[in-house]
This record gives C-alpha cells, structure tokens and sequence, in this order.
C-alpha cells in the first residue's frame, strides 16, 4: 500500500516540477500546488497508513478500544495544509501583482530586478 | 529563569497584536515597535545571563514531557543568536522609523517586522524539528511581505523569485520532517540524537541529511542554490534589506549547524568532503558575483553569500576550534552585514542612488557617515582589528591546525578578493566626486532623521569595534556553544530530562 | 450575479454555516471538527456572500475589518497561552475548570482565536481579491 | 596675491590635530630615548597583557635595540613631518584629516615594531596597509590617486594575508605567539620552514616593495609629498625590512634565506636605480632609489654576518634620513615653485638658499660622500659585500652600478634645480616658511652629525639593533676612515662612475628606454591584467550563475536535488522496496487513478479553468486518500482549502493572461523539463520507499492517544494535539494565515506601482 503512495508521490514532484519549469508564472503556481500536495501525501506516508478506526476515543472510555490510525502524522499535515493555503494564496497574489506591474506572465521575461546589463558591470575607477 | 525563554517568541508577537488592533498612527506604530523590541532585548539578555549562569535552560510547552510535547531549549547558541536577534531588531525598527513610508506602515509593515523577529527567535530556541519548520514559515511569511508590500516592479520581480526558491526551499524542510518522522519515530532533536545511530541505517541517514542540507542550503543562500538572494535582497526598503540580510540567512546556518551536529553529526553521515567543497564555492562565487556588480546593495548581497560560505566551512572543518569560529563568524557578520545595508541606505539618501556610478562624493560631504562605512565594511573584508579579522583568523587557525591546506588559501584568496570589491563601493560612492557634481546634493541628515537612521549605525559600528578590540568574551561565548554542540549529552540531559523516556 | 433568489439564498446559507461552523468548532475538541475547519467554512459563507452581493455589503455586514478579526483570534490564542504562565505554569498549558455542561479550559479559547485567524484571514484575502476586480 | 590661502592663519582643529600628533611622536621619542640607555648591553623590555587568552594572543609589547631604532626614526620624523605637511597642506581643505591619517599611521607604525606578539604585530601591519590606502588616496577626486591607492592596498594586502599564514604557522611551530618565546633554533628543520619562508617572505616583500612586487611604490606617489616622504620611504616600506630583521634569528641562515633576498635584494637594487634615472618628475625618482635603498637592505638581511647586519642597520638610518630630507626637498621645490619637473626647474638656489642647503646636504649623504653618514653606509656595504660568501664579484658590481646610478640621481635631485640653468621665463617663487623648512634642514644635518660622530652613531644607535638583528650582542664600532682599503677604492670609482653617468645622461635614458618599452609584462600591467581577468571571470561566472530568470534557478536548484540526494542514495546503495503492510484496496486504486488523471490534465492542458479544475480533482483525491487512511479531520481541512483555493484561484487567475496559445517552452525545453522532473519525482520516491522499509516506532501516536481524554480532555486526539499537545506549532501556524492575508490585502490595496515613479525603490 505505502510503495502504491510512494509512486503516486513521485507522480505527483514530477508532473509539478514539470509545470515549476514552464515559462508561464500560472503553471508555475500550479506546479507549486502540486507539490504541496504531494509533500503532504508523503508526510502521512511517512507517518505509516493503517486501515481502521480513526484516532477518536469514543465518549465515555479514556483509551479507544481498538488500534487507530497515528493521529500524530495527521495533526502534522493539518498543520501544513493550512500553513501551505496561507502560502500558496500569497504567492498567487503576488503573481498577479507581478503581472500587472511587470506587463507579462512570462518567467523568462520577468527580470526587473536583474536587468541584463547589469550583468556588464563598470571597471571601477 | 526559565519564563524568559517563552519571552522572546512571546513579546514580539503580543506586540504584533497590538499593532494590528490598535496604534494606527505611523508615529505610534513606531513607538510600540520600538517599546516591543527593547523588551524583546531584555528578554534577551535575561536569557543570555541566565544560561551563562544555569546552563542550558529548557522548557516543555503546554507542560508536555519531551519528546511529546514541544521543547524550548536555550543554550548558548540559541541564546547568542536570539540576543544578536534582538540587536538586529531594534537597529531596524529604529532606521525605520526615519526611512519607511506612510503607506507601508498602514499596511502593517511594523506588526510584520515584529512577526518577522518572532518566528526568528523560534526558530533559535525551538527543540523540535516541526515545530522548526512552523517558525520557519511564520519568518518566510512576514519575509513575504516585508519584501513585496508597496513595491514596484524590481521589488516584485525579486519577491518572486525569492518566494518561489525559499518555498521550495520549505517544501523540502517539510519532506525531510516527515521522512525523519517516519524513519525515527520522533520530531525532538534531543530525541533524534538518541535514536538515528540506532536504526542502523547510515546511507538513509546521510540521504535524509542531505536532504535537509538542500533546504536549509537554500535558505542559507550556499552554492549552487543562492541565486534568490542576490535576486532579491536589493529591492525592497533598506531596513527590510538590512533585517533580512543580517537574519534570515544566518537562520539557514543556524540549522545548518544545529542540524548537523545534534541530529546527524558529522562522523555518522561523513558528508565532510561535499560540505567543505560546497562551502568554499560558495565563498569563491560569491565573492566573484560581488566583483562583477556595480550596484552598492548587489555587491552587499553577493557577500552575504560568500561570508555564508566562511561560516559553512566553520562546519565543514568539524573541530572545537572551527565551529566556535563559524559561530564567532555568524555572530559577527549578522551586526556587520545588517550595519552595512543600512549604511547603503544613508548612502542612497545623501546621493541619490544605490547605482555606484549614479552616486559619489560622500567622502566630502558626510565625512562622519564614511568613518562609520569604513567601519564594518573593513570589518566584512576582515581587516585588523575589527570583528572581520577575529572571525576569519579563527577558522584559518582551524583549517592550519586541521592540515587543511587549500582550505587555507582558498579562505585566505577570498578575503583578498573581498577587500577589493569592497573598496570598489568606498572609491564610487565616496572617493569619487559625484557625477552631477554640487547639483546631486541632497538636504543633509538633520534632526529626527539624523538620530533615526545614524544612531543605530553607529550602535551596530561601535558593537564591531569592541568586539575587534575585545574579541575574547564573544569568542567565550562561541566555544561553549561549539562545545555544547559536539558533546550534546548536557543538551539531550537537559530537554529528556535525564533519560529516555 | 445580485438576483433576488441568489442573494436570499445566499444569505440564508451564510447563517447557517456561520451557525454550522460555530458547531463543528465546538465540538472539535471532541468530534472531526476545530477550530481550522470551523473557520474555513465560515469564511467559506463569507465568500459565497462576497460573490454573490459584492464585497461592500459584506463589509456592512461585518463592520470590523476582517484583518482585525485574525488579530483578535491571533491575541486569544496568545492569551491561552499566557494564561498558563500567568498561573505559575508553562506557556501553552492547558487549564480546566468544571461547569455544569461540561470542561472548559484554556485550550478552547486557543481553539476559538484559531476559528477568528482562519475567519478573518481568508474573508481579508476574498474581499481584497474581490475589491480589485 | 592678497588671499593667498597659505598665508591664512590655521584652523583651531587643524592646528589641535598637528599639536597631538607631534606630542605623541616626540613622547614615543623621549620614551625610547631614556630606555636607550639600557638597551646598549643588549638588553630588552617586556610588557604583556592578557588579550585573547583562549586563542593565544596577548598584547605583549618588546623594546629592544631594533625596535628602539625604529621608534626613534619613526617618532622623530614622524614629528617634523606632521610639523611640514601641517603648512604644506595648509589650504587643503581636507587637512585635518591628513593630519590625523599621519598620525594614526604614526601609532600604528610604532605598535608594528614594538609588537612582540605576532597577530598584534600583524593588526598593526595591517593597519599602515589601512592608513596608507587612504594616504595615498587623499586627493580621492583624481582617479589616479584612487587608482594607486587601490594598487597599493591589494597588493600589500595579499602580501599581508600570506604573512598572517605565515605567522600562524610561526607560532605553531614556534609554540607560542610571542616572539620573545620562541626558541630561534626549532624553525628552520621544521618541515614547515619551506612553507613559512615563502609566505613570510611574500609578506615582506610586497610590503617594502620587491621585485616583482615594486610597482606600486613608484604608483604611490599619488599621495601628498609629506605622506610619501614619511610612509612610502622612510618608515612604512621598511616594515617589510623590520620583519625580515626581526625574524633574520629564527629563519635565516639557510641558503633558501640567503640566496632569496639576496637575489631578490639585488635585483630590486639595481631596477630600482636604473628606472631612477630615466625620471624627470622628481618624486618619482626618488621614489625609485627608494626602491633600490629597500633592495639593498633586504639584500643585506640575506646574510647573517655581523658585517653585513651592521651594514643593513646603517644604511636603515642612512637612507631614512637622506630620503626623507630630499622627498621634503622636493615638496618645498614643488610648493614653491608649482612644479617638480626637472626639466623646468633650476636657479633656485640663490632663491631658496636655506632649502638648498638641506638637499645639498642631504644628497651628499645619499651620494655617500664623507663625512656624511652616507658614506661610511656605503663603505660598510662595499666591505661587506666583499665579505659575502657566494659570487662577491658579482654584488660587488651589482652594488657599484646602483650606487653610482643613485650618485647621478643625487645630482639630479640636489644640483640641477638649484645651481642649473634657470628656466626661461623664471617661473614666479613660492617661499616656503620655516615649519617647512625645519624638518628637511634637521634631518639631512642628523645625517651628517651622525657621520661626524662614528661612535656615537655606531655605539648607541647601531650596536643595539645589530646585537637584535644577530641575537646576540655584536659590538659595532664606526669610524670615517677606514685607511686605503678596497671600500675605499669602490667609493671612488662609484664616485667617478656616478659622475660619468650624469654627463652622459640623456643617452643612457633613451638607451634604457628603448630597453624598458620592450619588456612583454612589467608588473603594473601584469596588476591590470589580473584585474581584467578578475572582472571577465566575474561576469562570466555571474552570467551563469545568476542569469535573471527564475527558471534556471529553479532548474539549478532542482538538479541540485537530483544530483545530492540520487547521489547520496547511489553511493550508499540504500534502495530498498517495503515489503508486507497493508493491500491496497480497490477504492484507494481508483483514488490514485484519480489522482493521477487530474495531475495529467493540470499538466498540459491550455486552459486555465481546466487547470483549476484539475487541480481541485487532484485536491479531493488527495482529500479522498486522507479519509481512506482515518484522518476525517485533515480530508475535511484539505476539502474546504482545496474549495477556498479554487475559489480565490478563478478570482485572481481569469485577471491573468491566458495559458492558450503557443507553450512557451520549445518542445526540447519540454523534454528536458519533463525529464528533470521525472528524475526529481523518481529521486524522492525512491528516498521514501526506502525509509518506509524502517520499522516506525509508534510511541509518540500511542502516547498521544493514551493521553488525549485523561490530561488533554478531549476525545479527537487530532485536535487535542493541535490545541494543547503541539499548540506551539499552530500559534505559529495561524500567525502564518494571519500574516498571509494582511500582506495578501496589502499587496492588493496598497498603490499601484504604475503610479509609483519608475525606479524607484523605497
């Protein structure tokens, strides 16, 4: 079960990383999306998936009767889940803004910070 | 005692609040700021004071024994790097009280920055690896926004190279949790020192190591991943520049260290070689991209990569000797490199660009603001008898007594070369007369502006020339947290509590 | 989008998952639910309303920017925490007392400035995002 | 000339900063001058504070003969060239600083040589490097002086930073970073002596101006005349000297010492006054026997006979004292009459008859002619060098030529402005006033009471620092007449010789000229060479490296994983497939196909509606999975993010231009692409399978399940740990949503960079 999620992570970084590399700053979210996704896929992975109850202790027992899931992995991607929304809202809104001040969507064009001729610097004198 | 060690997380963040609920005036945003910071700086000297005297000092949060619960764990490094933290914070809030503009600050630059200063000091005193992880994210969150808030075009294109890497960067860190998790079984490092030599699986242990090495690599700025940082660290307002280039950087070698001494120690993982090699190309192309710019905060930028390289190689080099000096390093360059874009600043002001053939004549005009550059940017060259010298003489005395000799000459070329692309900002913008002539002559500093942006200047430039003068007690200071690092027993005693549970 | 029946209907289904939401925070500490998923679905409303009758009428509605509101839930969970200290405890301790209908501590009213956080993040962001249209 | 600026009395400051420098020149002076006395046996005095205690450094200071000697040339021309350059840069605007400068390089020199530990030696040495870096740029608006100091600091630089090695290595072998300590004989059977030597050596000749490192002396002469006759001949140039001086005991006397410095010594002697001739500019001819008086001194220094250290000290002094006169000469004569050419000067002496007198004498000196001190230098070096194990004839003739080319320079420098034919038109004279006067005049006549009193000079001023050079006590004593001896016969044909190559000097000068501009690589282009080649590499490197575009830092950061983590688990082979577990049960199948079909479409397709439908197909699958494996709260927390997501997606995506038309990537780049990310996904894949093969301690689940109802009163064990167990992480976590959506809102709200001017920054 674990090798069948393991796959479908690896699935999951190479089709972002593919869309990380486009030229188009909306793939690029989309790619970061993804990965997102996949690194909380892994983190329950890691925690090791069981079949069976949830971790839940049914009212009036202190301990559940049975064997339930690793709540500790669980409360980990909770925590990433919501810390990966703050981020990714961020960053798609930052990419909006880029666009508009930056008059373009592609990557490839966006170099304000890094013209080009900066790259010939001056002897110094 | 050990209520200070809550303090430094704590404070900033209550006064966060309280900017974000009330104080809407820019003028009351700045004295709250400022309040919260000094009180962030006693706290942090409290806590300085108390591990001098106590060792190190922890507690479990929520009352929860380690490793169930999250512990806050202070020694000396943690503690020397929330102290030096807190420096940093109230240089910053003060400069900016004289150089941000009204529209940042209703839009929250002061609650970011104490935010910012928050997840920073978590991050040195957190014990637990997600929780790590969280800090991060509350620093690179605030980071976020400190760097693209009321920018233009340049600034948001470096916000967006620069979220883009260190989210990746923190994707990474997020992975390697788990897989250290699901490998070990536990989040506590303490914890962590115990049980991975146990598992018997070195190759997956160096694996999951280089892993971690990949994240905080990048949010260190090492080669071949630091290009967000020259990208970026140019663009935003100068006390932003300033906050994040003495900080966020020195919080990836800050895990860096912690990481590869508590958690994966060097002799189990024998990534040595990699990381001595990774280092000092991080040192020659830094240093090399500072010759090739001619912007006074590019050529700062590239620096910090370079001297993160030095402090890299502290690590690498392994011994007593060499990782006090990495500390002694980090320690020094955090004041050092924060003081000098914030100069970069006053520069800007006075002439009128950041562009070094746009700018000139400060050698004339502002005599005292070129005394006060000459200060830590002979320091960042490593020039005697500043902070820079000690800093380096330490881990070339290391790499001697280790026979590392091309180690040697590589720190020694590097420090050469350092020299001449600093002096290339001090012959531009301050040698050379200013191309506009007298028609390039801005107001001089004067009154409120002239405390705001000199006063924390000259507190950062007078802390490198005592730390040059007297470069014992800092040094002190950096053996007992190297000491601390590797032998962990009083470390892993004091957050188990004695024993495994 | 403002027809009659969407913006009844709209404002009959942001009631009811304000309320709903309220519930499944509550019955968090005990039941799937919290703070995170109760907040996120109340906002969830909060944006439903914002497509459907325009960010100003949902700032009438709210009247506390929504900005505020995280900093309120931001200041709650700080001060379960600080309760703990404030009791000669460790920060983040978790404090109890026993009513009638059941316990209450500290760790609820941390869990309710998680509730406020989500709320008041997300409903700045979809205003903004709206607001800019 | 009513306002001229020079006759303007001196500001209180610039006046403050003169008097402070010369009190402490002429304290340091006296100080010296009382312990003097105790040094003659040979004695010396130690002081030492603790410093740097867990490192080793301590700030141990050491007087003994040689530092004795250095104070008192450094203090007492330190004094009267703070007392010149006070009227020489009297209308510079900038004067004060000048003055501070000197002296700050005054204290730092004196901390150089009384230094006993050698990183508090070396903190000195780098700071003269410092001082004379911004010496040499004072007039820091011409690009030549800016230049030059640049030169001078990174080459001096490099210099220091191979001698910081070098002294670390000393103090390794030798034990102890105090000099004093160390036992002379250890060093030079180390195994580490070759090591040492060289960066040592590196060290003092950069300093003090060696071949081939001599560049940049002459190039230094873009600093005021007072801070070139101090620093750049009389005392900063010779703290090269004084280290090989100090360390002579410790390393010399091994043939690798001996042939070094005399080679390089000898070449540097005889460049030096071969371009010395060919100057009309006055300081740069001085500057160049400079060069030559350093030559010979090392040269000197390569011997460890008491002969030629007594010669070595004597010339120090000699030279010191000649040099400095005439560079202060020279100063008057261009203060005077605007310029140093000369080729435009002559006829100054009925003018200028005090200033005559000083270079008069002081060329004397320099010319080595009795009874100046100069001459019983030259004598001593002549008997020396006949002394001199190794190819006599060859120094001998080595020393004859410069000499008698420093002879003619002499002349030049003392003859030709004063006593030759005046220029026509006269040029219109600048008196100089006394102070200027004062220090030129004392100075050059030191040089001849110091001749005319041999033992004196040679009993209390060279005995001392011999028996330290040597350290061991070697009486000196002088005298000027030594009898008809060879010495005496070489003095005469330098002499006649010198004479010869002054009438014929036009010639020689077109002769070496020729010779000098066909030279491939003189070491001020080899400087800008390496320069240029610096910046090509930096910017090659840079444009690699940081080309502007995210995608390749993305692409670099990506392979980087590949290559440290594939890497990493190739060498160690630690593949490994986990084996037992759970089956997978047909609905986790379809989800993954799911999964898996919503990723294909995000991944290709062209329209952005398809994408975000996509990816929220991908969401609910990964929501699906997390319900699947029991974790209700995280499948409801990752449905509602993943609505909220596709929500603010359509919102701010359909602003954005769309994904339709041509992809940007050409179809290679898309190969490419695809196949780092196949590598990326397969590398990190393969990582997790192999740690799913380590068995998981399930103690921290277990615990927090034991523990949810009983201390954290709750029964959804989830939540007690994100409320109480672990709330640390989400009071960070929902400081992140709050920060992420105030700073999302003010992106949004806050003005518009289109209304912002461009380029602008704040």
């Amino acid at each position: 079960m674990e090798a069948l999620l393991a796959l479908l992570i690896g699935a999951l970084v190479a089709a972002s990383v593919y869309l990380m590399l486009s030229r188009h700053v909306v793939r690029f979210l989309f790619g970061l999306v993804l990965f997102s996704n996949a690194v909380n896929v892994l983190l329950l992975t890691a925690g090791r998936v069981r079949w069976g109850a949830p971790p839940l202790v049914p009212e009036g027992l202190e301990v559940p009767l049975e064997a339930v899931a690793n709540p500790l992995p669980q409360a980990l991607i909770l925590t990433a889940i919501v810390i990966g929304f703050g981020l990714l809202a961020f960053a798609l809104v930052l990419s909006v803004r880029g666009v508009d001040a930056l008059g373009t969507a592609d990557l490839d064009a966006m170099r304000a910070a890094e013209p080009r001729a900066d790259a010939a610097a001056k002897e110094p004198r | 005692m050990k209520t200070w060690l809550i303090a430094p997380i704590a404070i900033p963040l209550a006064t966060a609040t309280l900017l974000v609920l009330g104080f809407s005036t820019p003028r009351r945003q700045h004295a709250v700021a400022f309040a919260g910071t000094l009180a962030l700086a006693v706290a942090a000297i409290a806590l300085l004071l108390g591990v001098e005297r106590e060792g190190i000092l922890v507690v479990q949060a929520g009352g929860w024994a380690a490793p169930f619960g999250i512990t806050l764990v202070a020694d000396h490094l943690g503690a020397a790097m929330v102290m030096v933290t807190a420096v940093i914070g109230l240089a910053t809030v003060v400069f900016a009280a004289g150089e941000v503009d009204e529209p940042r600050m209703r839009f929250g630059f002061a609650p970011l920055v104490q935010v910012l200063l928050a997840g920073v000091c978590g991050a040195f005193l957190t014990g637990d690896v997600f929780n790590l992880y969280v800090w991060f994210e509350v620093m690179l969150i605030a980071s976020f926004a400190l760097l693209a808030i009321g920018g233009g075009r340049e600034q948001l294109d470096g916000a967006l190279k620069y979220v883009a890497l260190n989210l990746i960067s923190t994707l990474l860190f997020l992975s390697g949790a788990g897989l250290l998790y699901g490998m070990a079984g536990s989040l506590n490092m303490a914890d962590l020192h115990q049980r991975l030599p146990a598992l018997g699986q070195p190759g997956l242990i160096a694996a999951v190591a280089v892993l971690f090495l990949l994240a905080f690599g990048i949010k260190a700025a090492l080669f071949p991943v630091f290009s967000w940082l020259p990208a970026s660290y140019h663009t935003p307002p100068v006390a932003v520049s300033a906050l994040f280039a003495g900080l966020l950087t020195k919080v990836g070698v800050y895990a860096l260290i912690r990481f590869f001494t508590i958690i994966f120690p060097r002799e189990q993982i024998g990534l040595d070689g990699v990381l001595v090699v990774v280092a000092a190309l991080t040192m020659v192309t830094g240093v090399l991209g500072a010759a090739a710019q001619s912007e006074f905060r590019r050529i700062l930028g590239f620096h910090i990569v370079s001297q993160v390289g030095y402090m890299v190689m502290g690590l690498a080099l392994g011994s007593p000797l060499a990782l006090a000096g990495a500390i002694f390093y980090t320690l020094h360059h955090i004041i050092v490199k924060a003081n000098l874009f914030l100069l970069s600043g006053i520069s800007k002001r006075l002439s009128g660009s950041f562009e070094l053939a746009r700018s000139g004549g400060l050698y004339t005009r502002a005599p005292f603001v070129a005394v006060l550059f000459l200060i830590p940017a002979f320091s960042l060259a490593g020039f005697p008898p500043l902070s820079g010298f000690w800093a380096k003489l330490l881990l070339v005395q290391a790499a001697l007594e280790l026979a590392q000799w091309w180690v040697v000459a590589a720190l020694v070329v590097v420090g050469l070369l350092t020299v001449y692309s600093m002096t290339k900002i001090w012959a531009e913008a301050f040698w050379k007369a200013h191309p506009d002539g007298d028609a390039a002559w801005r107001e001089p500093l004067a009154g409120r502006e002239r405390v705001l942006l000199l006063g924390p200047v000259i507190a950062l430039a007078l802390i490198t020339v005592w730390i040059g003068l007297w470069p014992a007690p800092l040094f002190e200071l950096a053996r007992a947290a190297a000491a601390e690092l590797l032998d962990p027993t009083a470390y892993v005693a004091a957050v188990l509590g004695g024993g495994t549970p | 989008m403002s027809s009659l029946i969407l913006s009844t209907a709209a404002r009959l289904l942001v009631a009811l998952l304000l309320l709903f939401s309220i519930f499944v925070m509550l019955r968090g500490h005990n039941e799937p639910g919290g703070g995170f998923i109760g907040g996120l679905i109340a906002a969830t409303g909060f944006a439903l309303y914002v497509m459907a009758e325009g960010a100003g009428a949902v700032r009438a509605v709210l009247r506390i920017d929504p900005r505020k509101v995280a900093g309120l839930g931001l200041a709650c969970a700080l001060a379960a925490g600080l309760i703990g200290v404030a009791a000669g405890e460790t920060f983040l301790r978790g404090l109890w007392i026993e009513l009638p209908s059941g316990k209450v501590g500290t760790p609820l009213l941390f869990d309710l400035g998680v509730y406020l956080v989500v709320l008041g993040g997300v409903v700045a962001l979809v205003l903004a995002l709206e607001e800019q249209r | 000339m009513a306002a001229d600026p020079h006759d303007a009395p001196a500001s209180r400051a610039a006046r403050l900063s003169t008097g402070v420098g010369i009190a402490l020149a002429l304290a340091a002076v006296v100080a010296v001058g009382r312990a003097q006395a105790g040094l003659l046996s040979g004695s010396s005095r130690l002081v030492a504070w603790t410093w740097f205690p867990d490192l080793g450094p301590s700030l141990a200071f050491h007087l003994d003969g040689l530092s004795a000697l250095f104070v008192l040339l450094i203090g007492g021309i330190g004094a009267l060239v703070l007392l010149y350059s006070s009227r020489y840069l009297h209308a510079h605007p900038d004067v004060v600083r000048g003055q501070i400068f000197l002296t700050l390089f005054m204290l730092s020199m004196l901390g150089l040589v009384l230094a006993d530990d050698v990183i508090l030696l070396f903190v000195f040495w780098e700071l003269t490097t410092i001082t004379s870096y911004l010496l040499i740029g004072f007039e820091n608006e011409k690009p030549g002086a800016r230049r030059a100091a640049l030169q001078a600091l990174l080459v001096t630089c490099s210099g220091g930073l191979a001698l910081l090695v070098g002294l670390l290595l000393l103090a390794h072998v030798g034990g102890s970073f105090r000099i004093s300590e160390w036992d002379v004989g250890v060093f030079t059977a180390h195994p580490f002596y070759p090591a040492i030597l060289i960066l040592v050596l590196l060290g003092a000749f950069t300093k003090s101006a060696q071949i081939p490192f001599h560049f940049w002396l002459p190039n230094a002469m873009a600093a005021p005349t007072p801070v070139s006759a101090y620093l750049h001949s009389a005392t900063m140039v010779k703290a090269g000297v004084y280290l090989l001086a100090r360390l002579q005991p410790t390393l010399g006397g091994t043939d690798a010492w001996f042939y070094t410095l005399t080679v390089v010594g000898a070449a540097t002697a005889l460049w030096g006054s071969l371009q010395a001739l060919r100057q009309t500019d006055l300081k740069l001819a001085l500057a160049q026997t400079t060069v030559m008086g350093l030559g010979i001194l090392v040269l000197f220094l390569g011997s460890n006979s008491a002969l030629a250290a007594k010669a070595a000290v004597t010339f120090l002094i000699v030279h010191a004292l000649y040099k400095s006169a005439l560079f202060l000469v020279v100063g008057i004569i261009d203060h005077a009459s605007g310029t140093r050419d000369v080729t435009l000067l002559g006829g100054l002496g009925r003018a200028m008859p005090r200033t005559a007198l000083a270079a008069g004498v002081a060329a004397l000196s320099m010319a080595g002619l009795p009874p100046l001190l100069g001459f019983i230098g030259k004598e001593l070096a002549y008997e020396s060098a006949l002394a001199l194990a190794g190819w006599p004839f060859l120094l001998v003739t080595v020393l004859v030529l410069s000499n008698a080319l420093v002879f003619a320079v002499a002349l030049l420098v003392a003859y030709q402005p004063f006593w030759g034919p005046p220029p026509d038109p006269p040029r219109t004279l600048h008196p100089a006033p006394f102070a200027m006067l004062l220090g030129p005049l004392l100075i050059a006549g030191l040089g001849l009471a110091f001749g005319l009193a041999p033992s004196f000079t040679g009993h209390v001023l060279i005995e001392p620092a011999v028996s330290a050079v040597r350290g061991l006590p070697s009486p000196v004593s002088l005298s000027l007449w030594h009898g008809w001896n060879a010495p005496l016969a070489l003095s005469l044909v330098t002499i006649v010789l010198g004479l010869g190559i002054y009438r014929l000097r036009a010639p020689l000068v077109a002769a070496t000229g020729a010779i000098a501009a066909r030279l491939p690589w003189t070491g001020d282009r080899a400087y800008d060479a390496t320069l240029v080649g610096l910046q090509t590499l930096a910017r090659i490197q840079t444009a690699v490296l940081q080309g502007g575009s995210l995608r390749g830092y993305l692409a670099t950061s990506f392979a980087t994983i590949v290559v440290a983590i594939g890497g990493v688990l190739a060498v160690h082979r630690a593949f490994a497939w986990p084996t037992g577990g759970e089956s997978v049960p047909p609905t986790a199948w379809a989800v993954a196909v799911l999964i898996l079909a919503g990723t294909a479409v995000a991944s290709v397709t062209g329209s952005r509606l398809a994408a975000i439908a996509a990816l929220g197909v991908v969401g609910v699958g990964v929501s699906l999975l997390f319900l699947i494996f029991s974790a209700p709260d995280v499948a409801m927390t990752q449905l509602m993010v993943e609505t909220l997501f596709v929500v603010i997606a359509s919102v701010a995506l359909l602003r954005l231009p769309a994904l339709r038309g041509p992809e940007l990537r050409s179809r290679a780049g898309r190969t490419r692409d695809a196949a780092l990310g196949l590598a990326v996904g397969s590398v990190v894949a393969t990582l997790l399978l192999a740690v799913l093969t380590v068995p998981l301690d399930p103690m921290l689940g277990d615990w927090f399940v034991r523990q949810s109802v009983v201390e954290g009163h709750g029964r959804n064990v989830v939540n007690v740990i994100l409320v109480d167990f672990r709330a640390l992480d989400t009071l960070g976590e929902i400081t992140v949503v709050a920060v992420a959506a105030m700073a999302a809102y003010a992106l949004l709200k806050l003005a518009p960079p289109a209304t912002r001017p461009k380029g602008d920054r704040r």
